[in-house]
């Protein structure tokens, strides 16, 4: 089955459980965003399903969890966001 | 105008940038650190940004307010750490009429908390840190209303909240 | 704080006085004098104040925001000449949330329009100057909307309106 | 008939029309505050009824058009303002 390499960037506590705020990962071809989360190292996945609010970029883009990945792309892991 | 800045924000640049000599109103909010969360004393926040994203998102906001009030906006994030008091976010909104300039004030920080990709740690006095993410946070925005952390209630794990981090 | 000022009106001033550890939400409303009125061009913008009663006015105003919304508020309006673009009237008023700073620095700013005694004069570019009293606009606050000025319609008497007084 | 004297505080085109910004008034003791604007001088009184919306102080203090006034008190017309 055809691959694809893309780059996942992580933030907040994602980032911390995984030590660095980018990772690469080989994922079966046109696997959608929202299925990333199930691919990432065990350490780094700190809970079975993503929170409640997750949500997606694509090549710093929102995109939908339903979103094909191709080679190359940038995906972002948007957990639910506490700013201000 | 929309920034994040990892110093302090200063007011008057952002009262500027939202100022229109066709504006009569400009009201602006100021965000700061309160000195305790949920009863407990806080150290200090820290904000990460996912920073393409987030700028873009403010930017978007700021249009979206612009369109719907005929407003002019001015949005600034802090990022990094921020100690109890000071502002980490601040917005300005100038409109024609005083109503409009409070609508669109009102509307970009509210868009602002509820989309923009930025997130905030803190930073409790005692040392302990959690990150209000979705994931550390056991009810989003409530931490730790409904007992001590680490007692292993609800779907936090222990391990998420981190003890004695260095200053 | 309250304050009536004859020099300009210091936001960062206001914020201060306003601001509360114990409150995360600090709202301001500037209100500034418009280039046009009713679409004639404008010099300047005289105020005046009923010195004594405006200060007791808005001290009341500033109370009542504290006590409706658990609000910390600062107050301050110019007097005297006030070249077009610079601010007015200052408020700032910050709250243990968002909702309620934004509600008392509102509250604040619509009841000092509607109660605070303290009058403006309109002096325009060609010279000509009119007070928003009840006595020289012909309606209260729309003074010029359905002609000319001194064409004679309505109540107002010709004698009210001033042309040409040096500046 | 006895008599008061007030010091009568204007303001605005009151004040302009005045060339002052208090002038005093012999008035019948008891007088309403209400009824001051038909004392004023001609000059100063530019219609016959004062303005809608119109409201009065008595010694610095708000106050109603039926309150009396006794000898020395300063009553002040507050025109319907316009600040901020």
């Amino acid at each position: 089955m055809p691959e694809v390499l893309v780059t996942v960037h992580l933030f907040a506590s994602l980032r911390e459980a995984a030590g660095t705020g980018r990772i690469r990962l080989r994922l079966p071809e046109a696997t959608p965003v929202g299925a990333v989360w199930g691919h990432l190292p065990e350490p780094v996945r700190t809970r079975s399903d993503p929170p409640d609010g997750m949500r997606y970029a694509l090549n710093h883009e929102w995109t939908l969890p339903g979103a094909p990945l191709r080679d190359g792309d940038e995906v972002a892991l948007v957990l639910p966001v506490s700013g201000g | 105008m929309v920034a994040l800045s990892s110093i302090p924000l200063d007011l008057a640049t952002l009262v500027q940038a939202a100022t229109d000599p066709e504006h009569g109103g400009l009201v602006t909010f100021i965000g700061s650190t309160r000195r305790e969360s949920d009863r407990r004393p806080v150290r200090t926040l820290v904000y990460e940004a996912y920073e393409e994203l987030a700028l873009r998102e403010l930017q978007a906001i700021a249009e979206e307010a612009a369109a719907r009030f005929g407003a002019r906006l001015a949005v600034a994030h802090r990022t990094g750490r921020v100690p109890v008091g000071e502002p980490s976010v601040a917005v300005a909104a100038s409109a024609p009429g005083r109503p409009e300039a409070f609508a669109a004030c009102r509307y970009a920080i509210d868009e602002l908390k509820a989309r923009a990709p930025i997130w905030k740690q803190t930073e409790f006095a005692d040392g302990q840190t959690t990150w209000l993410d979705g994931c550390q946070d056991r009810e989003h925005g409530h931490w730790a209303e409904e007992g001590a952390p680490g007692e292993g209630q609800g779907p936090l794990p222990r391990a998420s909240v981190r003890g004695g981090r260095p200053a």
